[in-house]
C-alpha cells in the first residue's frame, strides 16, 4: 500500500464532506493509504501572485513541507488547495528571492525549496494508480451516462505551474469519466470560469457565469456535470438556474468502485 | 501619470506591460467583461501609461475572477491578472480601503455557501 | 591569469570549434546576440579532428583552466568521420589526465551544429561556471610559463 | 621576421560600440613584428580595402591580421585585397571580433580585453604562416533541387533553361507543393492551378529536368562543385516506368476511407491514389498502412486491373546516388498545429478549419466541388469569422514569434471570395494589425473593406463555444468600440502560423548549413547574400528561408537558380591549399595516418635518402596527393612523428595561439 499526504482543506471538512469521504473510502479501495498532517492550516483559498506577498504563502508551504518531512508526495482534492499549493510550490522552486523570504520567516529545520511532489486526486488517479487499473476495479459503471467534465479555472491555470493537463485541451476528466464506464461531454465552457468567486457580492454575475457552463454542457446532451471543486458545485447547483445535476467527481468514482452504500450506512 | 504607483504595480505584480502588442485577446477572453469599466487590456494599457489612480478607484478590480484566462490565452504572455491583482493590493492595502468587512459577512451567507468563498474573499479584498 | 585574491576568479578557457559546425555555430549565437562569458576564447579548427591531445595539455601547461572541443554532431562531420576520432582520442587523454589528477571537468568535448547557436552560448555559460567552481588550474600549470 | 600589419576594423558600430578598437589597436602595435596597427570604420569598403593594399605596399608587409568579423563572412574579402597588393593570400588572418566578441559581451572592458587577445592569437599565428598555393577542382555540371513546390520548380526551370541537369528530389507522389491546394491567388485572383500546373507539365517534360517524386534525401558528402548525394526512393510499390496513370486502380481499390491529405483530410481517399489529377509524375502510389495486400496479404485488386502490370507489391525503398555542383534547398513549410489553441475548438468543431482548409473547400477541385459548405453538414454557412495571427507574432513559450506575413492578405483574398460569391454571407474579420506591404497589397485589402464590405474588426477571438444546433459562438473583443462581442457564426476559419518543414533541421545537419531557432535556414548576409546559405555551393529558395508569398518564392527561387548556375558555369574552382603535407625526414612509414585519411588521399612510397654515413637508403614514407585531400587534420594527430602537419593550421601555428590565449 503505497502512502501519501493527504492535505483536505477547510471546505472538505465541512460543507464539502461528500468530496473527502468518498475521496478516502476510493483510495482506500485502491490500495492507497492517505494520511493527514497533523495541524494542518487552511489554504488560504486564493493564491496571492504578487511579488511582494510573502505572509500570505505560508500555510500552504507548511503543508509541503509537512509532507516532505514524512518522506511522501501530497494529495490534494479541492481545485481551490491544489491551485494554491501547485503554484506556491511551482514559484518556491523558480523564484530564489521568494524562497528566501519564506524561508526566512518559517525558519524551518531545514528551508524548503520545493521537494514535494503535489498530486491532484485526478493525478493520483492517472499518474500512480493508472485509469487502466481503475476500470479494471469498477464495479457499477456508468454505462450510458453522459458525463459531462467541469475543469473551472482552478485546476488547469497557469498551466506553467499546474502541470496538470493542456489547459486547452484536457483529458484528464475525461479519461476518468471513461474509466468508470461513463461517456464523456466535451463541451467549450468546461475550462471557463463559473464565477464562483464573485458570488457572495454579485449574484447576477455568478448566475451568468454559471448559467453559461451548464447550459453549454447541456446543448452538448450532458445527463450530468461533475466537478472537483466545492465553491463550482455551490455555484453551479445554487445559482446557474440549471436542472442539471452536479456532482463531485469523488463521489462517482465511490458509487462505481461499489463504495457507496458502504458509505452512507 | 503616476511614476512612484506604476513602479509599485509593475514590481509587486512581475509583469512586463511593453510585451503587450495590444491584440485585445485578454478582453476577448474575460468572462466579467461586460462587469467591468476598465477592461483587462485596458488595466495593461493604463498601468503602460501610469494611469493608476482611476484604477485604483474602479469596481472592476472586485470584478476581475481571477479565472487566468487571460493569462493562459495571451499570445505575448503578458500575463493581465495579475496586473489586476497588484492594483487590487495595493487598493485595499491603503489604511480604511478593505473591500469586504466582517459585519458585512452575515447577510451574504446561505447554508451551503462554503467556506472556501469567505476565506478567498477575504484574502483578496482585506488587508 | 594571475589569481587575485579581492578579484573574483576568472579563468582561462581555450575552445577549439571546428570550421563547419562549431565555429558556425560560434558565429551564429553572435548573429542572434547570445551572450557568453569572455573567458573563452575560440581557436579555429578545420576540424576537431584537428585537435592534438597536445594542443589541450599545453594550454594547461600555458595556464588554461579549462579547455572545450567542439565539434559537429557524431554523423554529421563535414570530413565524415573526423569527430569521431576527435572523440576516442579525448577518452583517452582522459585516462591521463586522471592518471596525473587533473579533474576530467577542465576538459569537454560537445557536439555543436551550425544552427545551434543558442547550444554553443548555453554549453559555454556551463562551462565556464563549472570550471569556476573547480577553481584555477594549479597541478599543471608550468609557473615557468605565468607572464609576471 | 614577418613584418605584420594589423587593421581594426569599427563595422560602424557593430565592433566599435563594445570594443574600444583604437585600444585594440593600440595595443597590438605593440606585438613583435607588427609595423603597422591601424583602425578604420570599414575594413570591408573599398576604402578599407585600399588601406589594407596600401599598407602591404608601403610597409612592405610580409603578414596582415584584420580584427573584423567572422572569416566566414570577410576572409575572402582580405585574402584578395592582399593577393591585389602582391601579397601570398594565405598571409591573411583574421581575428573575430564582431561574432564571437563584440556582439556577444555588454561590457566594454572585458570585451576590448578580449578582442586584444583575439588579435594578439592571430598575430601569433601569422609568424608562423608560409605562402601556400591553391590548386583547382572541377565542377559537376548537375544540380539537386529539394523540394518540389513553386520555388522548387522554379529553380529547376531556370538551372535547366541555363543548359545544365537539374534533380528536383520531392517527399511526396507528386510536385507542386502547397501552391496546388491553393485555389485563387493574391492580389490577382487568378486561378493557381492554371498558373501553377503549366510549369509542373514544363518541368517533368524538359529533359534536362529529372523528378525523383516520393524520395528524400539521405545523405550528402562532399563539397562545393562536388557534393555525393543518396537519394532514397520511397517505395511506391507501383512501377513509375510502366504506370500510365489512368486511374483505374484508384476506382477499383476498396479500401476506399483512407484521410485524403491533399484535401486536408476533409474527404477520403483509396489506399492506392494519385493526389490529385494534375499531379506531375501521373504515377499511382499505394499506401501501406492502409493497403491490405501490403497489411495481410488479402486484396490485389489494384494488380488485377492494372492494364500494364505497373503494380509492384515486392518494391522496397531504393538508395541511388549522383553527383552534383550545386544544391539548392526548397523545403518550403507547413501550417502549425493547433492544439495548443483550442479556445478556437479546433479540435472540438468541424466547422473550424484552418485557411489551408478553406482553399481546399473553397476549390473546385477540392471535396465540395469548389462550392462553400460546411464541412459539419454540408451546408451553406451564412456568418463566417475569420481569425488573425494564430500563433504568429507569439511570446515563444506561446507560439511562433515572427509574422507569418502571408495571412493577412490570403485572408483579405478569402473574404473577397465569399462575399462575390455568396453576397448573403456576412465575413468578419478579426485582425490585430493588417499588414499589407507589396505592389497592389494594400489596394487589395481596401477593397475587400469598401467593395465588398467585409467586417474587419480590430480585437481577437477570445473563445469560441460551438452549440449543439450547429452555431458556433466567438466571444470577441473589438478594441476600438471598446465591447466585447458575440458573433453568432457558422464557420470559424484560422489563420494558422505557418512553420518550416520538418525535415528542414535534419537537412540542414547534412548539409552543414545554418538555421535560426524557428528552423527557417540563415541566408550568408540578410541583405546582400538572401539566398546563399553560408556553406559554400548551398542555396535557398522560398519559404524554407522564412514566411513568403508566391511571387517573393518565384523570385527568390529564379535568384537561387542564377547564383546556382553562376557556380556551374564555371569548369573549376579554387580549391583551399590548406592540405596536409609529411615531412619525409621525419616519416617512419608507420601507416598510422594512411589508415585515417577518410579520403585516401596517403599513400606510401619508397624513397631513395643519402644517409649520414654518405651511403644511400631506401625509405618507405606518406605522401599527401593534394587533390584529394581536404584538409581535415585527423593524420596529422595520428602521426606519432610529427611528420604530418596541415598548411594553414599547423602544429605550431595552432599552439602559438594557445600559447597567445593562456598568457
Amino acid at each position: 500500500m503505497e502512502t501519501f499526504t493527504y492535505y483536505p482543506g477547510c471546505t472538505l471538512r465541512t460543507k464539502a464532506k461528500d468530496l473527502d469521504t468518498y475521496a478516502r473510502s476510493s483510495a482506500e479501495a485502491l490500495g492507497i493509504s492517505l494520511v493527514e498532517p497533523a495541524d494542518w492550516q487552511c489554504c488560504g483559498g486564493a493564491y496571492t501572485t504578487a511579488k511582494d506577498e510573502i505572509a500570505t504563502k505560508l500555510s500552504a508551504v507548511r503543508t509541503l513541507n509537512a509532507a516532505k518531512e514524512s518522506g511522501t508526495a501530497l494529495v490534494t482534492v479541492c481545485s481551490a488547495c491544489h491551485n494554491v499549493i501547485k503554484q506556491t510550490n511551482y514559484d518556491i522552486s523558480n523564484n530564489d528571492d521568494m524562497a528566501m523570504k519564506v524561508n526566512n520567516y518559517l525558519k524551518l529545520s531545514e528551508p524548503y525549496s520545493g521537494e514535494t511532489t503535489v498530486y491532484h486526486y485526478l493525478e493520483l488517479l492517472r499518474d500512480v494508480v493508472g485509469f487502466d487499473k481503475l476500470k479494471e476495479k469498477v464495479v457499477n459503471p456508468f454505462k450510458g451516462k453522459k458525463i459531462a467534465a467541469y475543469y473551472g479555472c482552478l485546476l488547469l491555470r497557469p498551466s506553467k505551474a499546474l502541470a496538470m493537463d493542456d489547459p486547452e485541451n484536457p483529458t484528464i476528466m475525461e479519461d476518468f469519466i471513461k474509466a468508470i464506464g461513463g461517456t464523456p461531454v466535451i463541451y467549450a465552457q468546461r475550462n471557463e470560469c463559473c464565477g464562483g468567486y464573485i458570488t457572495m457580492e454579485d449574484k447576477a454575475q455568478a448566475a451568468k457565469r454559471s448559467g453559461a457552463v451548464m447550459d453549454s454542457a447541456k446543448d452538448q446532451g450532458a445527463d450530468m456535470v461533475i466537478t472537483a471543486c466545492p465553491l463550482c458545485l455551490y455555484n453551479l447547483r445554487k445559482n446557474s438556474g440549471s436542472d442539471l445535476p452536479v456532482y463531485y467527481f469523488t463521489e462517482l468514482l465511490a458509487e462505481a468502485l461499489g463504495l457507496k452504500e458502504a458509505n452512507n450506512e | 501619470m503616476n511614476k512612484n504607483l506604476q513602479e509599485q504595480i509593475i514590481r509587486s505584480s512581475g509583469v512586463n506591460v511593453l510585451k503587450c502588442m495590444r491584440c485585445g485577446k485578454c478582453s476577448g477572453t474575460c468572462p466579467s467583461y461586460g462587469e467591468m469599466e476598465y477592461h483587462p487590456h485596458q488595466f495593461v494599457y493604463m498601468v503602460e501609461r501610469g494611469e493608476i489612480e482611476p484604477l485604483l478607484k474602479s469596481e472592476s478590480l472586485y470584478k476581475c475572477l481571477t479565472c487566468f484566462a487571460c493569462v493562459e490565452r495571451c499570445p505575448r504572455n503578458v500575463e493581465p491578472a495579475k496586473v489586476v491583482e497588484a492594483v487590487r493590493l495595493a487598493a485595499v492595502r491603503q489604511q480604511g480601503n478593505n473591500h469586504l468587512t466582517p459585519a458585512q459577512i452575515p447577510d451574504m451567507l446561505d447554508d451551503d455557501l462554503p467556506q472556501q468563498a469567505i476565506v478567498t474573499a477575504f484574502r483578496k479584498y482585506t488587508k | 591569469m594571475q589569481v587575485n585574491e579581492n578579484k573574483e576568479f576568472e579563468p582561462v578557457i581555450v575552445a577549439f570549434c571546428c570550421n563547419w559546425c562549431s565555429y558556425a555555430g560560434a558565429d551564429l549565437s553572435g548573429t542572434n546576440r547570445l551572450n557568453y562569458p569572455t573567458n573563452v576564447k575560440i581557436i579555429r579548427v578545420p576540424c576537431s579532428c584537428r585537435v592534438n591531445p597536445m594542443f589541450i595539455l599545453r594550454a594547461f601547461q600555458r595556464g588554461a583552466d579549462g579547455v572545450i572541443i567542439c565539434g559537429c554532431h557524431p554523423g554529421d562531420c563535414h570530413y565524415t568521420s573526423g569527430n569521431y576520432y576527435a572523440r576516442r582520442r579525448i577518452t583517452l587523454l582522459y585516462s591521463m589526465l586522471d592518471y596525473l589528477g587533473i579533474e576530467r571537468n577542465r576538459t569537454r568535448l560537445e557536439w555543436v551544429s551550425a544552427a545551434e547557436g543558442a547550444k554553443f552560448a548555453e554549453t559555454m555559460q556551463k562551462f565556464t561556471a563549472d570550471v569556476k567552481k573547480l577553481g584555477p588550474n594549479r597541478r599543471l600549470e608550468d609557473l615557468r610559463c605565468r607572464k609576471q | 621576421m614577418q613584418r605584420i600589419g594589423v587593421f581594426v576594423c569599427h563595422c560602424g558600430t557593430n565592433i566599435a560600440a563594445t570594443v574600444d578598437v583604437k585600444a585594440v589597436a593600440e595595443a597590438l602595435g605593440h606585438e613583435p613584428g607588427v609595423v603597422i596597427s591601424q583602425d578604420y570604420q570599414y575594413m570591408c569598403s573599398e576604402s578599407g580595402q585600399n588601406l589594407v593594399k596600401n599598407s602591404i605596399k608601403e610597409h612592405n608587409l610580409t603578414g596582415v591580421v584584420v580584427c573584423s568579423c567572422s572569416p566566414r563572412m570577410h576572409e575572402n574579402t582580405f585574402r584578395k585585397a592582399a593577393a591585389a597588393a602582391g601579397l601570398n593570400s594565405y598571409m591573411v588572418e583574421i581575428a573575430n571580433i564582431r561574432e564571437q566578441c563584440s556582439w556577444i559581451h555588454k561590457d566594454i572592458a572585458t570585451a576590448t580585453e578580449k578582442a586584444i587577445i583575439l588579435g594578439k592569437a592571430a598575430v601569433a599565428k601569422v609568424h608562423l604562416n608560409a605562402p601556400l598555393t591553391a590548386g583547382e577542382s572541377p565542377v559537376v555540371k548537375r544540380a539537386l533541387v529539394i523540394g518540389g513546390g513553386i520555388a522548387g520548380i522554379q529553380t529547376a526551370l531556370d538551372i535547366a533553361e541555363a543548359g545544365f541537369d537539374v534533380d528536383i528530389v520531392e517527399k511526396n507522389p507528386t510536385i507542386g507543393g502547397k501552391m496546388a491546394q491553393i485555389d485563387k491567388t493574391f492580389p490577382t485572383l487568378d486561378c493557381a492551378a492554371c498558373i501553377l500546373t503549366p510549369k509542373m507539365v514544363e518541368a517533368s517534360q524538359n529533359e534536362k529536368i529529372h523528378i525523383h517524386s516520393f524520395s528524400e534525401v539521405a545523405d550528402v558528402k562532399g563539397f562545393v562543385g562536388n557534393f555525393t548525394v543518396k537519394i532514397k526512393k520511397k517505395a511506391r510499390f507501383v512501377d513509375e516506368t510502366k504506370c500510365t496513370g489512368c486511374g483505374l486502380c484508384t476506382e477499383k481499390c476498396p479500401m476506399k476511407k483512407v484521410p485524403n491529405e491533399f484535401n486536408m483530410g476533409l474527404d477520403n481517399r483509396t489506399a492506392i491514389y494519385i493526389p490529385f489529377a494534375q499531379a506531375v509524375p501521373k504515377v499511382a502510389t499505394i499506401d501501406p498502412n492502409y493497403c491490405m495486400m501490403l497489411k495481410n496479404g488479402k486484396c490485389g485488386v489494384c494488380s488485377k486491373v492494372c492494364s500494364v502490370g505497373a503494380i509492384d507489391y515486392k518494391q522496397e525503398d531504393r538508395i541511388i546516388e549522383e553527383k552534383y555542383g550545386a544544391i539548392i534547398v526548397a523545403t518550403g513549410f507547413n501550417p502549425i498545429k493547433l492544439d495548443k489553441y483550442d479556445e478556437f475548438a479546433y479540435n472540438q468543431c468541424a466547422d473550424v478549419v484552418t485557411s489551408l482548409e478553406l482553399e481546399r473547400l473553397m476549390n473546385a477541385a477540392g471535396p465540395n466541388g469548389g462550392t462553400l459548405l460546411r464541412p459539419s453538414d454540408k451546408t451553406h454557412p451564412h456568418t463566417i469569422v475569420f481569425v488573425q495571427c494564430v500563433g504568429s507574432r507569439c511570446d515563444d513559450s506561446k507560439g511562433k514569434p515572427y509574422c507569418s506575413k502571408i495571412c493577412c492578405m490570403y485572408t483579405a483574398k478569402h473574404a473577397m471570395l465569399i462575399r462575390e460569391k455568396y453576397p448573403d454571407t456576412e465575413v468578419y474579420v478579426f485582425y490585430i494589425d493588417v499588414r499589407t506591404p507589396g505592389k497592389n497589397f494594400d489596394e487589395f485589402y481596401r477593397r475587400a473593406v469598401e467593395q465588398y464590405n467585409v467586417h474587419y474588426i480590430k480585437g481577437m477571438v477570445g473563445k469560441v463555444t460551438p452549440k449543439s444546433d450547429g452555431k458556433i459562438d466567438v466571444q470577441a473583443s473589438d478594441l476600438l468600440a471598446n465591447e466585447q462581442l458575440h458573433i453568432n457564426a457558422d464557420m470559424v476559419v484560422l489563420a494558422a502560423a505557418i512553420e518550416p518543414d520538418k525535415t528542414a533541421r535534419p537537412l540542414a545537419t547534412m548539409l552543414t548549413t545554418q538555421m535560426d531557432t524557428n528552423d527557417f535556414f540563415t541566408e550568408a548576409h540578410p541583405k546582400l547574400r538572401p539566398v546563399e546559405s553560408a556553406t559554400a555551393g548551398i542555396f535557398l529558395s522560398g519559404a524554407c528561408q522564412g514566411p513568403k508569398d508566391i511571387p517573393e518564392t518565384v523570385a527568390q527561387a529564379s535568384a537561387a537558380a542564377a547564383k546556382a548556375i553562376g557556380l556551374l558555369c564555371k569548369n573549376s574552382i579554387t580549391c583551399n591549399p590548406c592540405v596536409a603535407h609529411s615531412n619525409e625526414l621525419m616519416c617512419n612509414g608507420c601507416s598510422s595516418c594512411e589508415k585515417v585519411c577518410p579520403y585516401g588521399a596517403i599513400t606510401y612510397v619508397d624513397k631513395e635518402f643519402r644517409m649520414p654515413d654518405r651511403t644511400t637508403a631506401i625509405r618507405r614514407v606518406a605522401s599527401v596527393n593534394p587533390a584529394v585531400c581536404q584538409g581535415c587534420g585527423a593524420c596529422t594527430v595520428a602521426c606519432p612523428s610529427g611528420a604530418m602537419d596541415l598548411n594553414g593550421f599547423s602544429n605550431s601555428q595552432i599552439m602559438a595561439e594557445v600559447d597567445a590565449i593562456c598568457k
